[in-house]
């Protein structure tokens, strides 16, 4: 429903707000999403601070703590709170280093994609003609692949590591934004505003940028954190298949791989790096729901 | 005549057809004859009235006019310039000096800009003022069309229709256009909003000396605004003059037809004599061959069925294209 | 109630065609369903299986006489014409409807099997070959007939062999279900006992996850596994069910360092390395103590085993005194390459060996990448440490020592190169006299000792869990698993 | 009138929403004879849909009848359980909506949409389901030659999007008088349609009316249509009625400013020198109304006594208006 | 829809597989090192036998016609020679591929059957305890990773419980002479109860795993487009004819909001076929993706290579499906 203001009313008395900024108020009363933003918020921290938080240093091995139970356990030792992994390293600075991978490639690949994905669907949603016909099939083509699968096959070609994870995930995640993009901006474009700024004369880049973008950037933004969410998945899974990341640096994903061998008797290994997955993930899409809660207007009334 | 915007043999046509793969998948795609050749001119200072059925062309041709759709043939003289010819950094200045205004007061304004940046920015595209300068022009404008500076600030959604019509009808004055289209500026309103806009504009074109073409299919908003009303019926005018001849005695059936369909308020339940249509308006894509108003004319004949009339005068200011000359067969 | 014994597996087999593959656990499988001409008791020593004797009638020729009355599944006989085939389709080239056998070199000098008379056959040598039978137990006969009937594409899943089982259905990637067969000779008379099996059927079913294996195993879904990870030792041990069986592998893991270039091209670092990993407590903690450490190639069942080499002590401060002599006061900063699978290992070795100045950076690659990065038959080696593993089924040292420590052998990933020791190693090759054989190789293991081109770690034990329902099956050091003698409770 | 096909009292209608409470009708009142038309006029957002939806019983959640009594023939729908008020709808009240692109279901054809009301609600319908089927087929075809598709049989197994608009709105009312209702409401049946069109749908609902003598309640925002149209005509404003009456006599002499302010809105082709004054201001939100009058804000005549409650007052010849000074300034203009 | 209509559609499948069919190519060009080599590894051969090999796999010529010769191949299926396995690679993935087909159709079989009365049930009675459970669950099956899932889920249902097996596709007894290849289904064919819910208890596992990220996605889907679906004026309308509450859900609700859902599960069936990689890993399950990862470990190029495209034409040929499905649900869309 549209809020009618009196038309004899003081225009003074009104704030003014942008639709954003509504959106954020109504995504602020979502109690459930602030709660799962601070636990995102806190990996996050987490993830920045962990040299000043982690108890210890990730890779400190020693073999006389190899497979160390948790401290609650019997055998436990508060020192290493969530135990060691088979040699002897902790567990709970591994997961805290480990948050770093999570967090950097998510954020890495999503900001790489989103960036060129907004581009592209931009360009191709409004120039249309040959740009958008390019564009359309490369995007085509790219969505004819699984998306793991694309992944592992192009870190069996250019090996593990952190570049290569976040390279690999990036070929493909653009395209997501991008169609997104292309389909909000093919319908925008035809929105008598956008007809009003060509009207009145404005270049091509400006009603892109600033007539069209600034419009379509709830959905991008939704998309963009369920996917975020999805790519730490992806990464987790990567890792997991032996193909994340480097030792010694900690991944969740490898750190579940690892201690999977353990799980029968010595669940701590791999269990608590899940968790940390499921948590960050869980929080992430949480946030993202309250997002699209806020913003999709068909939830309004 | 030293008519302000002279169109001739203005044509649009949307073609999407699909070439050799079309024809072999039998999916050819379609061309749309939107507006078929039409030729009007509007003289400085009046308002031509444009009405007709939904998906006649009405907009196709206010937007082929303003280079917003760009013309498959035809030219629009501007004030003796060629619009259809000019090249971009031409085309733009041009616009400083043609404006429109569109139906749908929710959708013409950017939700994301305040009604100050929305009204400025053709000001600013064109670098006319800037600073202080720029601010005053568009409280100016704000305060002529009813608003005020308290407004500047705040969003469309803080709107009602026809708040937002009366923004809409800032920007596209503010450069002090000689000519601006109005595609349907009151369908979206409320009646009693309705006359609140066509009051308004009607001010506005009395203080800035403005050429409107106005489009509307509610025939009493044109006869009301209009100085001369041209009918249009599938992508082709059909018949054309000043308004009140054209009310008082139409010289096209379609005319007649549309006349006698608007309801009346002085005329109670009982029955009138009229003259209804069969059928709805054909598509752009295949028009019947002959008089394209053959299929629903109940006056047509074996000739208009096979050839198609021109536009020619009939009586007084009128033109019409018809076959018949109904000239002075009713009252 | 058929006695059906499974076990649980960690790999699939590639192919069911016993000439078409080099592959340990393919053998593993098929050789429950093909005999050879000799086998091995449980002492790993060669003993006659299809043949009932053989002679060596000079240092190129061997006579083999094949026991009477052997039938294949088919119910077809074993002839000396079979055995010939089987051996030509292994050795020459082009004998796999236009490929060759990839088990070729596997029989070295062979040069031509000859066929006395319907059971006796002679395997005629280019040049003396002493370890001839010792590398025959794991090539398998087939019948000639059989394979000409359905064809080299056949093969792959067409099975007909002499051995106590035969094949029921191999479904791809998840088990290969065999059958006792009735018909069977009886197999080695010197391994008792004799007959058919003792089973009635056999499933050799993939588990590739470890944990599942072992779960598998647990919750009595399986009978045997394999590679029970030192670390669920405790568990299946605890489990009244279920036991472990070790027996000592003869597979040798050891650090490749790179001998041509880079810091392990001096001998102090190679050796200060040595004192500086503690081998012994990577094998308790990790391995669960369930390995044997080693000086040098050959692990201590192998023929030829040198077992008096000195070891490297650990010792922390000899590491760092040498480092130092070496050049590297302030330690030293290296890189271990490894695959995925002994990656735990790897970092274990850079844990302990911090203490002793070696700063170790782990590095995991792809085993086929670092294959052809370290093993370059003498070109450079690009890289500085790998830690690898070289198994020796037939456990004498042509199969291990020679290719990894002849100069510019196949498995040299050191880069390693010494004339005294390629020339012990040749003239051991040839040489029949068992003892002087021995000898040739004790040198030469000293030798390399001193040089120490690798870090010789362990030979770790292969472990079993088993259940205790079942009897009569022993695993053995040449990582077979024969099924013949195996019985249930 | 004793009878009344259809009697609301007192109706009001709210929407529980996240902004306050949406009070859509207040208080209205109408009744409507055999074979009457009514008119039911107002702007957007004035409440004309929700008092019918409040008669389909199909307001929905967040939306509730708060009070009043709507009665059918005698009985009383506010309180009517569910399974009942399903056999009332389609077969004697049905009703056609706004916007009849929206209004079909687009996966089914039409006469799978006329035919399930058959089924539903027909009892001379009769033998095995096949043939039910059959019977229904053959009296959907008739509807829709009622209503005037042509070659209607080719047409049967068409989807609603291979119709026109105004083909549709035909197809909405054919399957509204399936089952030959004793009253239909089209709510704004014409207002997406060209003139030509909306001359053909209006006309047609006339012709069925006279032939099935049925009463109709036409809500719609053109004074005009309700002027050729409907016997009454009824005015809302913000939730409320303001006037009411036989329709030449209100528009001939509107009592309440709205009426006149908005007869005084419309240009007339039959005079088009005369001026037309809009009416200023915009509609009030309904959100938490004082009980004034509504259209004080807007209206040229309000006063201080316009701040209390003002309810319907007589003004004779079957006339009610909504205003403390009805009539003034009113005739002379129109 | 036409038959011209469906033809043009498959045209258009043609610049979108041979699309495909490029990039696979390009990333096994730009592959490092020498494929021969490593496909070799430590196999000693002669070095004319290495040459045949390099000659065999068209590595000796120039990139353009390789890829014609990729190409050419492909499309009879020959994709050259698995070298580790030394049998023709299509072979070894057909072997591979019923487990996989049989994993990934239960997967979605459970998909459909669990989200689509879930999501429809949410939205009817939307803000129910129901509906919120539907919430909550379709979230956590979003954000669960499925290899620890999956762990999980064999810890305590086959190890602790013993209810499950742990590992693989068949029990011992169950094998059944092929037909389909399809456990499930040759011995509901060949009437052995025994051998069909022996083969249903090795799958449940698996299948949740797999399947439970996209019965989360289209619980949500179907949810929402039902909520949508239940404000359009049809369904208003619907009722307005007096018609049962019931026959409105089922008929006029249900088929225009299980659109979006079919567009919904055809794209997720992407993250069906990549999620097969690690579930397949995890629960010992003998399918092509599990052969595609232990491939990618001995770096069997030619087979990850097959196995990629052949993803990738499923995945175009599936969507393709949809598409032709989407028009059957929805008669306003031609083609
Ligand atoms: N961009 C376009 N591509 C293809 N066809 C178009 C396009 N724009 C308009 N048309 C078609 O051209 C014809 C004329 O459309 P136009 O919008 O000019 O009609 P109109 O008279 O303004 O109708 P309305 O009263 O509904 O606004 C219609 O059939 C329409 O479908
Ligand atoms: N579901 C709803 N939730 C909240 N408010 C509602 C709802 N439906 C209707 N309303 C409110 O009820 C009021 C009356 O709406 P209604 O649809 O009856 O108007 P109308 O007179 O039919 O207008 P129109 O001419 O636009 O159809 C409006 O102000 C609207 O905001
Ligand atoms: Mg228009
Ligand atoms: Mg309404």
């Amino acid at each position: 429903m549209t809020t009618v203001t009196h038309w004899t009313g003081d225009a003074g008395t009104a704030k003014s707000e942008t639709l954003f900024q509504r959106n954020m108020k109504l995504f602020a009363s979502n109690r459930l999403s602030i709660f799962f933003l601070f636990i995102t918020l806190g990996f996050v921290f987490m993830a920045v601070a962990a040299p000043l938080i982690a108890p210890h240093d990730p890779s400190d091995a020693d073999l006389f703590r190899r497979l160390l139970p948790p401290a609650w356990m019997e055998g436990g030792d508060w020192s290493f709170p969530l135990g060691c992994d088979a040699l002897g390293r902790d567990i709970l600075s591994r997961i805290i280093y480990g948050s770093r991978v999570s967090i950097f490639i998510g954020a890495t690949v999503i900001l790489v994609a989103t960036t060129i994905g907004v581009l592209a669907g931009l360009a191709a949603g409004y120039l249309r003609g040959w740009v958008d016909i390019v564009i359309s099939r490369l995007v085509d083509i790219l969505l004819g692949f699984p998306y793991l699968i694309f992944a592992i096959a192009l870190i069996a070609m250019t090996g593990p590591g952190l570049q290569n994870i976040v390279l690999a995930l990036a070929y493909k995640e653009w395209v997501i934004p991008c169609r997104v993009v292309r389909g909000e901006t093919l319908a925008t474009s035809g929105v008598e505003y956008v007809e009003a700024a060509r009207a009145m004369g404005a270049s091509r880049s400006d009603i892109m940028l600033r007539e069209i973008l600034p419009n379509i950037l709830s959905p991008v933004l939704v998309v963009s954190t369920v996917r975020m969410a999805h790519v730490i998945i992806l990464e987790a899974s990567l890792s997991f298949l032996g193909l994340g990341v480097q030792p010694p640096m900690a991944s969740w994903g490898s750190m579940v791989a690892d201690g999977r061998s353990f799980m029968l008797q010595e669940w701590w290994l791999s269990t608590f790096p899940g968790l940390a997955i499921l948590l960050l993930v869980l929080s992430i899409n949480v946030v993202s729901q309250g997002l699209r809660d806020a913003f999709d207007p068909r939830f309004h009334d | 005549m030293s008519d302000l915007l002279a169109i001739s043999g203005l044509v649009k046509h949307f073609d999407d057809r699909r070439g050799l793969l079309g024809r072999i998948t039998g999916n050819p795609g379609a061309l749309v004859q939107a507006v078929n050749g039409v030729d009007l001119g509007i003289g400085e200072g009046k308002t031509l009235g444009l009405i007709g059925e939904s998906g006649c062309g009405k907009s196709t041709l206010g937007r082929a006019i303003l280079r917003l759709h760009e013309p498959t043939a035809g030219q629009v003289l501007f004030d003796g310039t060629d619009v259809t010819a000019l090249d971009a950094s031409d085309l733009k200045a041009m616009r400083r000096r043609m404006q429109i205004i569109f139906q749908d007061p929710y959708a013409s304004l950017n939700p994301r800009r305040t009604v100050g940046e929305i009204v400025a920015k053709p000001m600013r595209i064109h670098a006319l003022a800037t600073g202080s300068d720029l601010e005053d022009r568009v409280v100016d404008m704000l305060n002529r069309v009813g608003l005020n500076s308290g407004h500047l600030n705040r969003y469309p959604h803080q709107f009602s229709g026809g708040q937002r019509q009366r923004i809409g009808i800032a920007r596209a004055l503010i450069m002090k256009p000689k000519f601006v289209v109005c595609d349907e500026p009151v369908s979206a309103l409320d009646v009693s909003i309705q006359a609140q806009i066509v009051e308004l504009l009607d001010e506005m074109k009395q203080e800035l000396g403005l050429t409107y073409l106005f489009i509307s299919h509610d025939i009493s908003v044109i006869g009301y605004v209009s100085d001369r009303i041209a009918v249009m019926y599938l992508g082709k005018i059909v018949e054309e003059g000043e308004t009140r001849e054209v009310l008082e005695n139409p010289m096209h059936p379609y005319t007649r037809a549309l006349l006698s369909s608007v309801p009346h308020l002085e005329k109670t339940a009982g029955k009138r004599d009229r003259t209804r249509l069969k059928g709805d308006l054909p598509s752009p894509i295949n028009p019947p061959p002959g008089c394209k108003f053959n299929t629903r004319c109940p006056l047509a004949t074996e000739l208009c069925r096979q050839s198609e009339p021109e536009l020619r005068h009939m009586q007084g200011t009128q033109s019409a294209a018809c076959h018949l000359s109904l000239a002075n067969a009713e009252g | 109630q058929a006695q059906e014994l499974r076990v649980g597996f960690t790999l699939d087999a590639l192919t069911l065609d016993p000439a078409n593959h080099r592959n340990r656990e393919t053998e593993t499988i098929i050789r429950n369903m093909f005999d050879g001409l000799v086998t091995r008791d449980s002492d790993m020593n060669v003993v006659p299986e299809l043949a009932e004797s053989w002679t060596a009638i000079d240092p190129t020729t061997y006579e083999f006489k094949l026991r009477p009355g052997v039938t294949f599944h088919d119910g077809s006989p074993l002839t000396a014409a079979d055995v010939k085939f089987s051996l030509d389709r292994l050795t020459k080239e082009n004998a796999m409807g236009g490929q060759t056998s990839p088990r070729q070199s596997l029989l070295g000098p062979l040069k031509e099997v000859v066929v006395v008379d319907d059971l006796t056959v002679r395997l005629v040598l280019e040049s003396p070959w002493p370890i001839l039978p010792a590398m025959l137990p794991f090539q398998e006969m087939v019948s000639q007939a059989h394979v000409e009937a359905i064809g080299q594409e056949g093969m792959a899943e067409g099975v007909n062999g002499t051995g106590p089982f035969k094949l029921v259905e191999w479904r791809k990637g998840d088990s290969v279900i065999m059958e006792r067969f009735d018909g069977y000779y009886g197999g080695a008379t010197d391994i008792s006992p004799t007959g058919k099996a003792c089973v009635e059927r056999v499933i050799f079913k993939v588990i590739p996850e470890n944990s599942s294996r072992v779960a598998a195993l647990l919750a009595g879904d399986v009978h045997i596994i394999n590679s029970l990870p030192s670390h669920l030792v405790a568990q299946v041990e605890a489990n009244p069910d279920t036991k472990v069986m070790a027996v000592n592998g003869t597979r040798t893991s050891y650090i490749a360092l790179n001998n041509q270039t880079g810091p392990f091209a001096d001998i102090r670092v190679r050796r200060a390395l040595a004192h500086a990993v503690d081998r012994e407590l990577i094998v308790d903690k990790i391995l669960n103590g369930k390995a044997t450490l080693t000086n040098g190639i050959l692990s201590p069942d192998a023929f030829g085993k040198n077992d008096n080499l000195p070891t490297y002590e650990y010792d922390v401060d000899k590491a760092k005194a040498l480092l130092a002599e070496a050049g590297y006061p302030d330690g030293l900063t290296v890189t271990l390459d490894v695959d995925g699978a002994n990656k735990e290992i790897a970092e274990a070795i850079s844990a302990v060996a911090s203490k002793g100045g070696f700063q170790i950076n782990v590095v995991v690659g792809e085993g086929s990448m670092l294959t052809t990065r370290f093993r370059t038959k003498g070109e450079p080696i690009d890289g500085q440490m790998w830690l690898t593993s070289w198994g020796n089924g037939s456990l004498d040292p042509v199969g291990i020592f020679v290719p990894t420590h002849r100069t510019a052998d196949r498995g040299n990933s050191s880069g390693y190169s010494n004339v005294e020791v390629d020339a012990l190693l040749d003239a051991a090759n040839v040489e029949t006299d068992r003892s002087v054989r021995a000898d040739l190789y004790g040198k030469a293991e000293a030798m390399v000792n001193a040089d120490l081109p690798k870090l010789y770690l362990w030979v770790a034990q292969d472990l079993y869990g088993v259940s205790t329902k079942l009897t009569g099956w022993k695993p053995s050091s040449d990582s077979r698993i024969n099924l013949h003698d195996a019985c249930l409770n | 009138m004793n009878d009344a096909v259809l009697r609301i009292r007192d109706l009001k209608t709210c929407f529980d929403t996240r902004d306050g409470m949406v009070t859509a009708v207040d208080g209205v009142s109408l009744s409507l004879g055999r074979g009457e038309c009514l008119g039911v006029v107002g702007e957007s957002g004035s409440g004309k849909s929700v008092t019918f939806a409040s008669v389909m019983g199909l307001v929905k959640k967040p939306g509730f009848i708060a009070k009043g009594s709507i009665n059918f023939e005698g009985r009383e729908l506010v309180g009517l359980d569910p399974k009942n008020y399903r056999k009332l709808r389609g077969k004697e009240i049905a009703m056609t909506m706004q916007d009849a692109q929206t209004a079909l279901n687009p996966a089914y054809t039409v006469s799978n949409q006329i035919i399930e009301v058959l089924l539903a609600h027909d009892e001379t319908l009769s033998g095995s389901r096949k043939a039910q089927r059959r019977q229904a087929r053959q009296q959907a075809l008739e509807m829709l030659q009622l209503v005037g598709i042509p070659s209607a049989e080719t047409r049967l197994d068409d989807y609603p999007h291979q119709f026109s608009g105004g083909m549709r709105q035909r197809v909405m009312i054919a399957i509204a008088l399936a089952c030959k209702p004793k009253l239909l409401i089209a709510d704004e049946p014409t207002t997406a349609l060209d003139v030509t069109i909306q001359a053909q749908v209006l006309e047609l609902i006339a012709d069925i009316r006279d032939k099935l003598g049925m009463s109709v309640i036409l809500i719609t925002h053109d004074l005009g249509v309700v002027a050729e149209y409907c016997d009454n005509v009824v005015v809302m404003y913000a939730g409320q009625v303001v006037e009411n009456g036989p329709t030449g006599a209100v528009i001939a002499t509107p009592q309440h400013p709205y009426t006149q302010g908005l007869l005084r809105s419309i240009p007339r082709l039959s005079d088009l020198s005369r001026r037309i004054e809009p009416i200023k201001g915009t509609v009030p939100e309904l959100i938490d109304l004082p009980d004034q009058c509504r259209f004080m804000d807007r209206c040229t005549r309000a006063q201080a006594s316009c701040r209390d409650l003002i309810a319907m007052q007589d003004c004779g010849a079957g006339r009610q208006v909504r205003c403390i000074a009805p009539g003034l300034a009113g005739g002379s203009d129109v | 829809m036409s038959v011209g209509k469906f033809i043009e559609r498959l045209l258009q499948l043609i610049p979108v597989l041979l699309g495909v069919s490029i990039i696979v190519f390009v990333m096994m060009l730009f592959t490092p090192g020498d494929p021969v080599a490593i496909m070799l590894g430590d196999q000693h051969v002669t070095e004319e036998l290495e040459n045949a090999l390099r000659h065999d796999m068209g590595l000796d010529l120039p990139p353009h016609q390789r890829f014609f010769k990729f190409l050419s191949n492909a499309l009879t299926l020959d994709f050259g020679l698995s070298y580790y396995h030394r049998q023709p690679v299509w072979d070894v993935i057909a072997s591979r591929l019923p487990a996989t087909i049989e994993l990934s159709l239960a997967a979605l079989v459970f998909a459909l059957v669990v989200s689509i009365p879930l999501g429809v049930l949410a939205a009817v009675h939307k803000n129910s305890l129901l509906d919120r459970i539907a919430t909550v669950t379709s979230l956590f099956g979003v954000s669960l990773p499925g290899f620890w899932f999956g762990i999980l889920l064999i810890i305590f249902f086959a190890v602790n419980m013993h209810w499950l097996p742990v590992a693989g596709r068949a029990g011992f007894e169950s094998e059944v002479a092929p037909i389909t290849h399809l456990l499930l289904v040759d011995s509901l064919l060949r009437g052995r109860i025994d051998a069909f819910w022996d083969a249903l208890r090795h799958l449940i596992l698996p299948t949740i795993t797999l399947g439970l990220p996209m019965a989360s996605i289209l619980t949500r889907v179907t949810r929402a487009s039902m909520l949508d679906v239940l404000n359009r004026d049809y369904i208003t309308f619907a009722e307005a004819k007096g018609l049962s509450k019931t026959k409105i859900l089922i008929k006029h609700a249900l088929k225009n909001a299980l659109i979006p859902t079919v567009t919904v599960a055809a794209i997720e069936t992407g993250s069906l076929l990549g999620g097969n990689m690690v579930v397949e890993t995890v629960f010992g399950w003998p399918g092509l993706g599990r052969l595609v990862v232990e491939s990618i470990f001995v770096r069997n190029y030619p087979l990850i290579q097959a196995a990629v495209l052949f993803y990738a034409v499923t995945y175009v040929m599936l969507n393709f499906f949809a598409d032709i499905l989407y028009t059957m649900l929805n008669p306003r869309v031609k083609l």
